[in-house]
Order: structure tokens, then C-alpha cells, then sequence
């Protein structure tokens, strides 16, 4: 395999980088001038036989991974999921509170929280049971798991940053404040939309 | 060197802090900053704040205290040596030296960091991969600035913003030292300084004491009264000096 | 060139349809046994000259477009964010230095640091905490992240520009706080002797 010019580099790139398969004239746009249909020839024989490669679908080219390949990649793929807003202030005040019970988060946080929330939480395998608060009703309560520590790259919660570190670094700024406020205010009036 | 000087603005405002203007001007003498004149160094930063001065422009406290500094090492290398001066002004003038080497070895770096091959800007990753199939059911997502940036919302949220410090009523220092002096001129042996608290009011007693304690020894600094203590934590006498 | 086997080939479909860079042990768990730093040392020859590239950052491979395409791709595409002097020099401390605190950071700088600096940095996923400094106060310590090599293309933080100039010039020492509160201190003596 002799190595690609610099036009055949470039159509190279430009369809890897494309967020979409691209037409001829696409890629051209992107690529310059240049016979785009001889580069797209020359890298299908480049790829043959590798574990990506270039497809034509309609008038439009991309790059894929190579059929044979799917069983590594497809097989019940899971889109990664952002934790929501209620999640992360949840699991912050466990992790800063530990351990709480579900009561005195909704104190903290100053909004319920739903069931689903906790069990979103659990479920990333970062917050866990850890017994029964000895007041009436004997509520349960929450802390965070080896896991935890593991995915933020802390080697123990003291490496949490303090309030005053917080403060430092501008994350308890009073103009954010109102701004949460507002947000909070609207959440509040969305859920109560969605009841 | 000297229109080198002259031709940087007197903006103080454009500054970062005494030590990016000291930076600025011994980038001006051209030379390697391990080569630079200390004492040229100090007189280009003491004229831009005369200038500055005489222009009437506002200029902030650590500005003039790195100046009050500089003239200080100034006369230490000029003045003949006192041995036993630790650190020598040849060491301080040396850590100055290396302090700004350090600040322009960083900029240096950060701009040529800035300047590399960034990754969505020069070069690019695929822009709607696929994803792998995950080996764990669901995988949530987040990171660390996440969760510290969450903490820290709550607590803005929840914590309360204004501190009022109530206004308590309290003796003066003016007010122990107009007492202790009236007193003092009296009293002709030692006395306890729990002597001279004003009669009565237990409420003010402990403002009284700070104050008077003061007090005491601002009269001493003065060298009008001279000050006994036996041990850490006795009775503290004051007696006029005589 | 001999056609790549099956354990290369899926090596690099695993890569390729990953959505971030990934680590030799995720590339295992995926791909299956073999001998994947191999399959990467391969790989990295295979597509050297190309229009993109296999690159390692930290511990951490990806697939990215050659650099010299740049001038090809930038085009529609947003800058980057940007960041302030204040922000690129506290990044360049925190990177040529690490861990650092932020007393550390201020004291090389000769000024205090504005709220809101180390945040941007966090935010945008190049500083982390990263524990903290067992001295009187325990200080949080900071340091850069796998995705700031990433950004920046560095195989390691070896590879910061002029680190090993600066290190042997001794400008990469720790900082001596105490030093630089010597300095402070007698600023300050002879300031109040002056007024």
C-alpha cells in the first residue's frame, strides 16, 4: 500500500470528522478540488479488509466499523445518561452529609425528591443503604459506596472541597444565587405541572 | 533602556499585581531575565510609580508596598554590608530574580499550550460515534466539577448571605487610656491592671479589660508607665515611670 | 503491509466507534483477549502518513484526524472556549506543576486568584481536585485531568512544551511558600516602617 497524497488525506479526514454521511460535492466543499470520486476508490481498497471502512449509502459516503465487527458494538447498546440536576444534588449532599436519611436531604436540597431519584443513584452503584436512623419511624439511610470514590477519582470523601474552597472558586456566588433561585422556582412549578 | 520605559503605558489598571508590571519592565531591558539588572530593575519600577503618582493616578496598596520593598533592597545592595543581615539583599535580590523568571517561564507555557494542535479546533475526533455497547446495564454519567459545582449550589441556596453583626456596646480604647492615664499619676506602687476597671457594671467587664490591657501597653510603648508579670497568666502590674 | 488479524481488526472498531478515549483495560473488555497494546503498536504504524491517526493520551487511545488537516476542517466550526490570561497561566501552573495548591498557584502568579478562574478550568474538564496537601490546613490540591491531555494532544504531561529546559532550571521546583511569606513579611514590616 503506497502511502495516500495530500487529496486523499483529506477526504480521508473529512469523512471521519463529518457528522453525517456526505455527498461527493460535500466533501469536495470541505476537501478542495480534486477528483474525490478517485480518492473515494482508492481508500474503499485501502480499508478492505480492516476493521473500518467506507460505505456508500444512496449518493452519500462514511465510514463505519466493519459489519463483521457488530457483535463487539451493537449488541444492546446503551446510551450513556446524563445524570439529572436532581440526581447530582442528591448524591453531592450524600457524599457531603453521609449518612443522611431521605428527610434530611429533601431539608438540604429544600425540594422533595422523587423516589426514582435515589434509585437512579443506587443503581449507578454510588449511593447505598447503610442502615436505620434510631429515631420514631427508624428511617433509612444513605451513603456512598467504594464505586463512588472510584468514578470522581477521590481517594476518600475528605477530598471533597470544603465550603470554603467552594467559596473560593466562585461556586457560591450570591449572583448564581438568584439565578438558582428563579431555576428552583421553576422546577418547582413544573413538577407540580407534571403531578 | 530609559524610553523603553517611558514608552509602556501608565495604565496600573492593565496590570496583574506588582509582580506582571516588575515582569513587564525587566522584559524591557532585552536581555535574558537571568541576565537583568536588579538595580536597574528597581529603578524603572520606582520611577513608573512616581510617575503614576505625580499623574494623580489611583494606585492600589500592594503596588506601593512592592515599591516601599524595592527602595528597601535598593539601599541593602547599595549600602556596605552588614554581615549579620539574613537573608543578604544578594539572596532576596536573587529570589526576586527567580520569581519573575518563574512567572515568565509559565506564560511562556501557557501560550504555547494555547498554540498546539487542539482537539476540536485543529484536529477532530468522529463527531456522532456510535458508542460501545456498555458492559454495565446503564451507564450514568458525571463528573467530579458536576457534583462539587451541585454541593455548591445548595449551599448557596441554603445558607444565608447577609451577616449582620450586632452593634455591642463596648469601653473604647480612648476611653481606658484617658482612665489609666488620669489614674496612674495617683497611685504611687504597683497595681493590678484589674485596678483601674471602672466601678460597677459587670456587663462591660471583659471590653474593659481588653481595652485597659491595651491601653497599658500603648503607655508603655509611650514610656510612661512600666509593665510586671511574674509568669504566663499572673496578675499584670502597672506602675507610673518615674 | 500484511492485512491486520481479527484481534487488530477489532481493536480498531472498538476504537473507532467509541465515543471517548479509552483505556487498554476498556478496549479488552470489549475487543477480548489479546495482546492489545500490540494490536496498538500496529495499528499506530498502519496509519501513520494517513488523513487520521491512532494517538495515545495518558493512558487513553483515540482516533482523531491528522493535524495537518486543520486548515481543512476548522472552517463553520467554534473556537473552542476562551480563556482569560488569568485562566491559561493558572493552567499552565497547574499543569507544569501538579498537584499544586492554590496558594501555591497565587504565590507564582504574585496575585490572588479571581473567583471563578480554577472553575472555568474545571468546567471545562482540565483541572480536577486531587486531594490534599498534609500540611496546617489541609489545602485542596489541583491537578490536570486525562481529558486536558487529550485537548491539548499531549501523549503525557513528558510532553508539555520545554518541561525538561524548565525542570533542569530549577523553575519547576516546588514552590517555598515560606520563602515567598519571608518575602511578604518583611514587605510588609518595612511598608509599616515607612508610613
Amino acid at each position: 500500500m503506497t502511502p495516500p497524497d495530500e487529496f486523499v488525506r483529506a477526504v480521508e479526514a473529512v469523512l471521519f470528522a463529518a457528522a453525517e454521511p456526505l455527498t461527493v460535492e460535500a466533501i469536495r466543499a470541505h476537501a478542495g478540488e480534486g477528483d474525490v470520486r478517485a480518492a473515494l476508490a482508492r481508500l474503499t481498497g485501502d480499508y478492505a479488509g480492516r476493521g473500518i471502512g467506507i460505505v456508500r449509502r444512496g449518493d452519500r459516503w462514511h465510514f463505519e466499523t466493519a459489519a463483521n465487527m457488530a457483535h463487539l458494538l451493537r449488541r444492546d447498546r446503551e446510551e450513556p445518561r446524563k445524570l439529572s440536576r436532581a440526581g447530582i444534588e442528591t448524591l453531592a449532599i450524600i457524599a457531603y452529609h453521609e449518612p443522611v436519611t431521605r428527610a434530611e436531604i429533601e431539608a438540604i436540597r429544600g425540594v422533595q425528591i422523587s423516589k426514582g431519584t435515589l434509585d437512579v443513584l443506587m443503581e449507578a452503584g454510588w449511593v447505598r443503604p447503610a442502615g436505620r436512623r434510631e429515631v420514631p419511624g427508624r428511617p433509612l439511610m444513605f451513603a456512598t459506596t467504594p464505586g463512588f470514590l472510584a468514578h470522581f477519582g477521590l481517594e476518600s470523601r475528605r477530598d471533597l472541597p470544603g465550603i470554603a474552597d467552594l467559596k473560593a472558586a466562585g461556586l457560591l456566588d450570591p449572583v448564581d444565587l438568584a439565578m438558582m433561585e428563579a431555576d428552583t422556582a421553576l422546577e418547582v412549578a413544573k413538577a407540580a405541572e407534571t403531578d | 533602556m530609559a524610553s523603553d520605559a517611558d514608552t509602556l503605558t501608565l495604565d496600573i489598571e492593565g496590570w496583574e499585581g506588582p509582580l506582571d508590571l516588575l515582569l513587564a519592565l525587566a522584559r524591557s531591558q532585552k536581555v535574558d531575565l537571568r541576565a537583568i539588572s536588579i538595580l536597574a530593575l528597581v529603578e524603572q519600577y520606582l520611577g513608573f510609580i512616581e510617575r503614576a503618582q505625580a499623574l494623580r493616578l489611583e494606585i492600589a496598596a500592594d503596588y506601593l508596598v512592592m515599591a516601599a520593598w524595592l527602595a528597601y533592597l535598593k539601599s541593602a545592595l547599595l549600602l556596605p554590608r552588614d554581615p549579620e543581615q539574613e537573608p543578604s539583599p544578594e539572596e532576596l535580590a536573587l529570589r526576586l530574580q527567580l520569581r519573575l523568571e518563574r512567572l515568565g517561564a509559565m506564560r511562556e507555557a501557557g501560550a504555547r499550550l494555547m498554540a498546539r494542535d487542539r482537539l476540536g479546533r485543529d484536529v477532530f475526533v468522529r463527531d456522532a460515534p456510535r458508542g460501545l455497547r456498555t458492559v454495565r446495564k446503564a451507564q450514568w454519567q458525571a463528573e467530579i466539577y458536576d457534583l462539587i459545582a451541585a454541593y455548591g449550589r445548595i449551599s448557596a441556596r441554603t445558607r444565608p448571605v447577609m451577616h449582620v453583626v450586632a452593634d455591642r456596646e463596648v469601653v473604647t480604647l480612648e476611653a481606658a487610656l484617658e482612665r489609666i492615664s488620669a489614674l496612674i499619676g495617683a497611685r504611687i506602687d504597683w497595681s493590678t491592671i484589674e485596678s483601674f476597671l471602672p466601678d460597677g457594671s459587670d456587663r462591660l467587664r471583659k471590653s474593659a479589660l481588653a481595652s485597659s490591657f491595651l491601653a497599658a501597653l500603648e503607655l508603655a510603648k509611650q514610656g510612661r508607665v512600666e509593665l510586671r508579670q511574674q509568669s504566663p497568666f499572673a496578675p499584670l502590674y502597672v506602675r507610673a515611670l518615674r
